[in-house]
């Protein structure tokens, strides 16, 4: 079983290198990313189904690269929740890839489809990468890998509107991404080191934490900015509205999740314990105000693509605000609300591209009645945002319950308020959607049928997890549960 | 207005920072954490452990390899998203010849000079080992040559000269050799990207090498592509 | 406050300059000059990262013999990474910025 | 065990899988969608009278582990063994019934699978073992009403399927705040009989979210708004199932929620008295409200919120006597069985007289005894059930629940609850003699000569529903002894309150007297209503609770949506309204009733017609004077950060483009300098 050790870092290394060679095959051949990547997810997911195994029979590891110790070489942290997000990113990374290829046919040049998977595999490889990471500087270098080819994958498509989105993106992400690199610098200059570990253990010599808080505010900051949280969601709506729709499902599935996770590495890996309850209140009042918000904003919005962006806004709040809540329930609400947001919000995003592909429809008022065109995909569709809504048996349930008790427990009235709220506004938006879709009277005479079955497979795939998540959430408690309670030590 | 609210934030965070920094260890203090860690083992251990008597190369050749490698993918995932967006460049299609003509004394100078540049970029690139330098200096070197080229040449000039099928394999050089090394220090039974793996010193410096010419290469080649893509916009 | 920041004079220097930075993000209504100010936040933090590496007299990390002062290498390999880094970004920003430019204008004729 | 785990499953899977098989195979065949829709419910049916027989002695728990602290948990007990198998046979008669009565209309498959859909969570409700599962079958039964609601796909339904689901994911907020509570409180969500070792306070405040969360669903005042509006647009069998048996769903929740924070020894006074009152205004309200009614369904849903009042007054009085109390909430249960029978075999008549005659307006019919008597006798069986008349199953339960009122005391307060127990009585009594004149008996129009009796399905469903009224009705005592007793043991009274009612008598001369009052004032209400055509008395629209729920939610819209065309809507709409009310000088028309919330306006008109204008005139202005300030705030300040937050389509220009982005990194500053001085603030 020792080669299961190198899996990690080799989940980073296959998908970059093989985009690489995919240039480089370029030349001879042009129809080989699409089977090169394909190959490479299913790898990808192969790899991160052993390290499950790994780790639910031995327990997390580190791994030394160019095996030198940590403060000067760099670790690899493998616990139960990276896992967990690997898993995630291999399967929503594998099914949007499938997706990709009939759709990404229809929308893009023939010439740039070959660079649209190289970018999706640095992105894939670079996430991987962040989450396993056990080094600040080391996050860093694969938090702007992973940024780049954001930026780029929103502006693909080379309209007006996705290169405004994408460069607005772009300025906060870059701005972001110099957070962390200063806030890396204050840690750095009274710990002397960049490994979680080692930080977290000197942090707790220092009699004075304002350096620290400092830094630890810095990253949390960039990472606010990464997982789109109010304020600083303003990138977000157009960029993942106006991305091609399996770009979209990935980056609102994965990419603000990966922020989520990277907040909860600052909270709870590197820098537990230093921050002061003012501050703690101030986020969660921060996070549930977006909650609130970003549901409003979907409630009037017409643009479907739009308003699932808004959606995410929403919905990254829940699973934001279970961080700082610093207990069992918060953080197992927060791990079952990024598997949701990654499902279900993927397999609308996918939904609405199938719309698109078939018919050019973008908005609502458009989509009339075309649940009973499609009635396969809307179902499909229907599954997911059953559970953004949080319906009981889809995973968004477990999640949001889970969220409502550890705030009830802990007697944040407010945070239970905003979750309750956002809950039903959730509610109220889905079934806008759902009563457009399903029950309205279709208004064209175009002809539309069901959407070929290389997409329709990913999608009902992802809304089959979904359910499942919701029937059977014991399955996804293996990896997190035991998880959430080691990462709750190191708070102590 | 709004110049003096963000004036006024920018004051503010300022304050915050500068509190931060009052508070930060003496800048140069010996016995600072960060001083105190280093010596302990980059310092002391470093040309031992990696053939480098530079200390830097040490760090980004040998103990932290993968960042090095995850540093060049973000250039090769910006040449990407150059294509992507614009497009590769394309030699000789609406050809307009430079208007003004390169002066003779300027292209004899520079036919002259670009043999030595060159050379002098892949000297950089390798005395990366024991002196000041390193694959990415030399790469920087390389690309001014690649850059001057065309601005001396003309665009369509260069382009033909170094055509983006011969560039591919240069750009692409970088990452592979990583993944190639990490692959082959797994074989050996070792950790990824570990250097050390063989018994052989020399076969280290060798990787070391090896590692810090495509470094040079890839680098160089692809600022010099985003150049000619950039270029070729202008043009249009 | 005051005694302890005059001490690190280039720290302060370079969160100055740092801000300076923002305010050409945040202001400027070009975006060309807004990629300049992005470049020199990079600069200013890279000011600030390699000054926490320095030592007092310490000789630049070259090993040679006869000499055991060293300042630390580690910032200085970790400025050059970002360096490289940012050369990525600011390519990105301005392929960005040039295709605007390019829409916009296409957009006006 | 295994044995009772498998059929559980098999019971509430077997009508959730068959939904799906029955939406694909209606794309193939009615026919066979039809037999395969009736043989799942009737297999169902056959599998909950199997689980009857394991529900005698102690409660059968089987589960899997769900969350890491609570199990989605199902126990048999005869409490849910009955529900179930009342659930099954009333779905087996609606679906029976329902395929002739749908054979023209469209989207077919829909309706069938969330039938069964709704079927299974149905089920699934009544036979859930913790409260976690009861609120999840309790939410998808909530979602899966929803397509039978807005089945027809008009204006009306849209609106009242979307009130309707507002107030249900209200109230199921409500209850997961109660139940969150709960399982705080107690450290699990299991069933209980009364939590130990808690304030009262505490206990109050659960049950109150609770009991807000099962009143939604019950249609308790005030939360019924939505079920007067939902129940009629529904087909007649989705109607008929929405106040048979899901609305009973609420009023189990009530109980169980009850019984497990109380209990029946840790009862309270307040509780059960704030309980009662709760349902006397039910009952008095809605009694009062259906005899205005013209459309026959309306008048049948609000009579449904009537006899939920009913039912939560026999709770009432079990809370407030504690120990004591096993007699009234008998009575509730027997009531929520009679309920069930009765109203949707009323549904299913009016419904058929619909089919054949296409018209909801009683006034409009009438004489159809002779035309469709089948009908009219079963239509005449459940009235006689729904009015607690001796030999019908209503009698009994209205009987207990009345012998109940007395074991809380005399005089006070007491005294007024029993006077209005009567007279809702008399109101039921009124209004089923109006709805068996006016359709059934007098002459009939011309146009319906050739009207015949309903076809042989439909009579299937609602001779069975109205055989069972009849054998209830006789029989009331084989049915507290084998049905109800071993109930009330299970919720946890114990022997000495169990045996001294191990027998009642339900025929003493107090009982006989009060019915016959209430028969008297039925009568009374009926001929003084027609002689003076109170049955047309509207009230104005303020008077109901949707008026205010409706400016809420208006209020709310206008505050988030930029562009109120709902301003002039409003206002155009109340002039018009004025010219109306000019022009036509006679009695309220159709055209001005919609729902209760254009109520009294002919009682205002009759007396002051300047009263009715200057009202009208002092709404309008108040009204446009508070959207002129909300929109001018809303244009002003509000909107212009609603937009650059929500990178809303209106800005084309680019360099609005650079403002908002330089608002984003402005929000990046001023978000860290927030962040800043939150560390600093304490820390």
């Amino acid at each position: 079983m020792s080669f299961v050790l190198h899996l990690p870092v080799l989940m980073v290394a296959v998908p970059i290198a093989v985009a690489v060679l995919i240039s480089v095959l370029l030349t001879f051949k042009r129809n080989i990313a699409f089977v090169l990547s394909v190959l490479t997810m299913i790898f990808c997911l192969i790899s991160s189904l052993f390290l499950m195994v790994k780790v639910i029979t031995e327990g997390s590891f580190v791994y030394y690269v160019s095996d030198w110790p940590p403060p000067w070489g760099i670790e690899i942290f493998i616990d139960r929740l990276s896992v967990y997000m690997l898993l995630l990113i291999a399967i929503v990374g594998l099914i949007s890839i499938i997706y990709s290829e009939l759709y990404i046919k229809k929308v893009l040049d023939h010439q740039k489809i070959p660079f649209y998977y190289m970018l999706v595999l640095f992105l894939i490889g670079s996430i991987v990468g962040f989450v396993i990471s056990g080094d600040i500087f080391n996050m860093f270098i694969f938090f702007e890998i992973l940024s780049l080819s954001s930026y780029s994958l929103v502006a693909i498509s080379g309209d007006r509107e996705a290169l405004r989105a994408g460069f607005r993106y772009l300025v906060m992400g870059i701005v972001s991404s110099l957070f962390i690199l200063l806030g890396l610098g204050f840690i750095y200059s009274v710990t002397g080191t960049l490994n979680f570990t080692q930080i977290a253990l000197r942090v707790k010599e220092l009699s004075d934490l304002t350096v620290i808080q400092t830094g630890a505010l810095l990253l949390i900051v960039a990472f606010i900015i990464e997982a789109a949280i109010f304020p600083l969601h303003v990138w977000l709506p157009k960029a993942h509205g106006k991305a091609p729709a399996p770009v979209s499902a990935l980056l609102s599935g994965l990419v603000i999740g990966i922020g989520v996770f990277g907040m909860i590495k600052v909270v709870y890996y590197i820098l537990p314990g230093v921050y002061p309850v003012s501050f703690v209140v101030f986020f969660r009042g921060l996070i549930s105000v977006g909650i609130i918000l970003g549901a409003i904003f979907a409630l009037f919005e017409n643009d479907l693509k739009i308003l699932l962006a808004q959606s995410s806004i929403s919905q990254i709040g829940f699973a934001a605000i279970g961080v700082f809540f610093f207990s069992y329930s918060g953080l197992m609400g927060s791990m079952l609300q990024l598997l949701n947001h990654a499902f279900a919000k993927s397999a609308l995003f996918l939904g609405a591209g199938a719309v698109i592909y078939k018919t050019g429809f973008r908005n609502l008022d458009e989509m009339k009645g075309i649940g009973k065109r499609m009635p396969i995909t809307m179902g499909f569709f229907a599954i997911g945002l059953a559970s953004i809504a949080s319906i009981p048996m889809t995973c968004g349930f477990v999640s949001k319950y889970y969220l409502c008790l550890a705030a009830i427990k802990q007697g944040l009235w407010g945070s239970v308020g905003a979750i309750l709220l956002g809950g039903f506004l959730s509610l109220l938006y889905c079934l806008r959607i759902i009563s457009c879709i399903f029950f309205e009277k279709p208004d064209s005479k175009v002809e539309v049928k069901e959407a070929p079955l290389k997409m329709l497979l990913p999608l009902g795939v992802l809304a089959f997890l979904t359910i499942f998540f919701g029937v059977f959430p014991r399955a996804a408690f293996v990896l997190i549960e035991p998880g959430v309670k080691e990462i709750l030590g190191f708070l102590r | 207005m709004k110049k003096f609210i963000v004036i006024v934030l920018l004051v503010l965070v300022g304050l915050f920072l500068l509190l931060a920094v009052s508070k930060m260890p003496i800048m140069g203090d010996p016995d600072s954490p960060t001083n105190a860690i280093a010596t302990s083992r980059y310092i002391a251990k470093g040309p031992q452990e990696t053939g480098c008597n530079n200390l830097v190369s040490a760090i980004i050749l040998n103990y932290r390899v993968y960042d090095t490698f995850g540093e060049i993918t973000v250039i090769f995932v910006t040449l990407t998203a150059a294509l992507a967006i614009l497009g590769r460049e394309k030699a000789g299609e609406g050809v307009s010849p430079l208007k003004v003509s390169p002066s003779p004394l300027v292209s004899t100078i520079m036919i002259i000079y670009i043999p030595f540049f060159i050379v002098f970029a892949f000297y950089v690139a390798i005395h990366g080992f024991n002196s000041i330098g390193g694959g990415f200096q030399g790469g920087v070197i390389l690309a001014s040559v690649l850059v001057i080229y065309a601005l001396v040449f003309g665009y369509d000039e260069a382009v033909r000269k170094f055509p983006p099928k011969r560039r591919i394999l240069f750009e692409g050089l970088a990452p592979l050799c990583f993944v190639v090394v990490g692959f082959m220090s797994i074989l050996a039974g070792t950790n990824f990207l570990n250097l050390n793996f063989s018994s052989v010193s020399h076969f280290r410096n060798f990787l070391t090498l090896i590692l810090e010419i495509s470094l040079g290469l890839t680098s160089g080649v692809a600022i010099a592509s985003l150049f000619y893509i950039l270029k070729k916009v202008e043009r249009e | 406050m005051l005694k302890a920041s005059f001490s690190n004079l280039i720290y302060v220097v370079s969160m100055i300059l740092f801000l300076i930075g923002f305010y050409a993000v945040a202001m400027r209504p070009s975006l060309i000059k807004k990629i300049i100010g992005i470049n020199i936040m990079e600069t200013a933090i890279f000011l600030f990262l390699i000054g926490i590496g320095n030592k007092k007299g310490g000789a630049s990390p070259l090993v040679v013999e006869g000499i055991e002062k060293y300042v630390n290498p580690f910032p200085q390999a970790m400025v050059l990474m970002a360096l490289v880094v940012g050369v990525g970004t600011t390519a990105l920003a301005l392929i960005l910025a040039v295709r605007l430019f390019e829409c916009e204008n296409g957009e006006k004729r | 065990m295994f044995f009772q785990f498998v059929l559980l499953a098999t019971i509430i899977l077997l009508p959730l899988f068959g939904a799906g098989l029955v939406y694909w195979v209606s794309s193939k065949s009615a026919m066979l969608r039809n037999y395969l829709a009736a043989s799942l419910t009737i297999v169902t049916l056959i599998l909950t009278s199997i689980l009857y027989c394991f529900s005698k002695g102690e409660a059968i728990v089987v589960g899997y582990p769900f969350l890491s602290f609570a199990e989605i948990r199902f126990s048999i007990n005869p409490m849910s063994a009955l529900l179930a198998f009342l659930t099954a046979f009333i779905w087996t008669a609606a679906t029976l019934y329902s395929f002739t009565y749908l054979k023209s209309s469209s989207n077919q498959g829909r309706f069938y699978a969330f039938l069964l859909l709704a079927f299974s969570a149905n089920l699934g409700v009544f036979l859930a073992g913790n409260f976690l599962t009861l609120f999840i079958f309790f939410e998808i039964l909530g979602i899966s009403a929803y397509p039978l609601i807005v089945h027809n796909e008009d204006k009306k339904a849209f609106k009242a399927g979307a009130k309707y689901l507002v107030m249900v994911f209200l109230g199921d907020i409500a209850l997961l705040m109660g139940i969150l509570l709960y399982c705080k409180v107690t450290g699990n969500i299991d069933f209980a009989t009364g939590i130990k070792g808690t304030s009262e306070y505490i206990k109050f405040i659960i049950f109150a979210l609770m009991g807000i969360g099962f009143g939604v669903k019950a249609g308790v005042i005030p939360f019924h708004i939505w079920l007067p509006d939902a129940h009629p647009v529904a087909p007649t069998p989705a109607s008929a199932l929405l106040s048979g048996v899901m609305i009973k769903v609420g009023v189990y929740g009530i109980i169980r929620s009850l019984f497990s924070i109380f209990g029946p020894e840790q009862s309270s006074i307040v509780v059960g008295s704030i309980v009662i009152w709760v349902g006397i205004i039910t009952m008095l309200v809605a009694v009062f409200m259906a005899l205005l009614q013209e459309n026959a369904k309306k008048m049948l849903a609000y009579h449904s919120i009537s006899q939920m009042g009913y039912i939560v007054l026999g709770v009432g009085c079990a809370a407030y006597l504690g120990v004591e109390g096993a007699l009234a909430l008998g009575g509730s249960m027997y009531h929520i069985v009679n309920h069930a029978l009765f109203k949707s075999c009323l549904f299913l008549t009016v419904g058929a007289v619909y089919y054949r005659t296409g018209e909801l307006n009683m006034y409009k019919l009438g004489g159809l005894v002779k035309k469709m008597p089948i009908v009219a006798f079963c239509t005449l069986v459940a009235s006689l059930g729904i009015s607690g008349v001796p030999l019908f199953n209503g009698y009994a339960s209205k009987t207990l629940i009345h012998q109940a009122l007395a074991h809380l005391g005399h005089g006070g307060w007491v005294g007024l609850v029993n006077v209005l127990f009567i007279v809702t009585c008399g109101g039921t009594i009124a209004s089923f003699i109006k709805l068996f004149t006016l359709v059934f008996l007098g002459r009939a129009p011309k146009k319906y000569e050739k009207v015949k009796d309903a076809s042989s399905s439909m009579l299937v469903g609602i001779m069975a529903l109205a055989i069972m009224v009849f054998a209830l009705g006789i029989f009331p005592g084989r049915f507290w002894t084998f049905f109800i007793l071993p109930l009330l043991k299970h919720l946890g009274y114990t022997g000495t309150a169990l045996s001294s009612i191990r027998t009642v008598n339900i025929l003493t001369l107090h009982d006989i007297q009060s019915l016959v009052i209430s028969l008297a004032v039925g009568i009374f209400i009926f001929t003084v209503g027609t002689r003076y055509g109170l049955f047309h008395l509207r009230f104005p629209r303020w008077f109901g609770v949707n008026y205010w729920f409706e400016q809420f939610a208006l209020g709310v819209y206008f505050l988030l949506h930029e562009e109120s065309h709902l301003i002039e809507m409003h206002t155009s709409r109340a002039t018009r309204e004025i010219k109306e009310m000019i022009a036509k000088k006679g009695r309220s028309t159709e055209a001005l009733i919609e729902g209760e919330s254009y109520v009294l306006r002919s009682l205002i008109f009759i007396s002051k017609r300047h009263v009715k204008k200057i009202y009208l005139r002092v709404e309008t202005y108040i009204v446009a004077r508070a959207n002129y300030i909300i929109k001018s705030l809303w244009s002003g300040f509000l909107a212009k950060t609603y937009r650059s937050l929500s990178a809303s389509e209106t800005k084309k220009e680019f360099n609005l483009y650079i403002e908002d982005l330089n608002f984003s990194i402005f929000l990046i500053l001023f978000l860290l300098v927030l962040c800043f001085v939150s560390i600093k603030l304490i820390g």
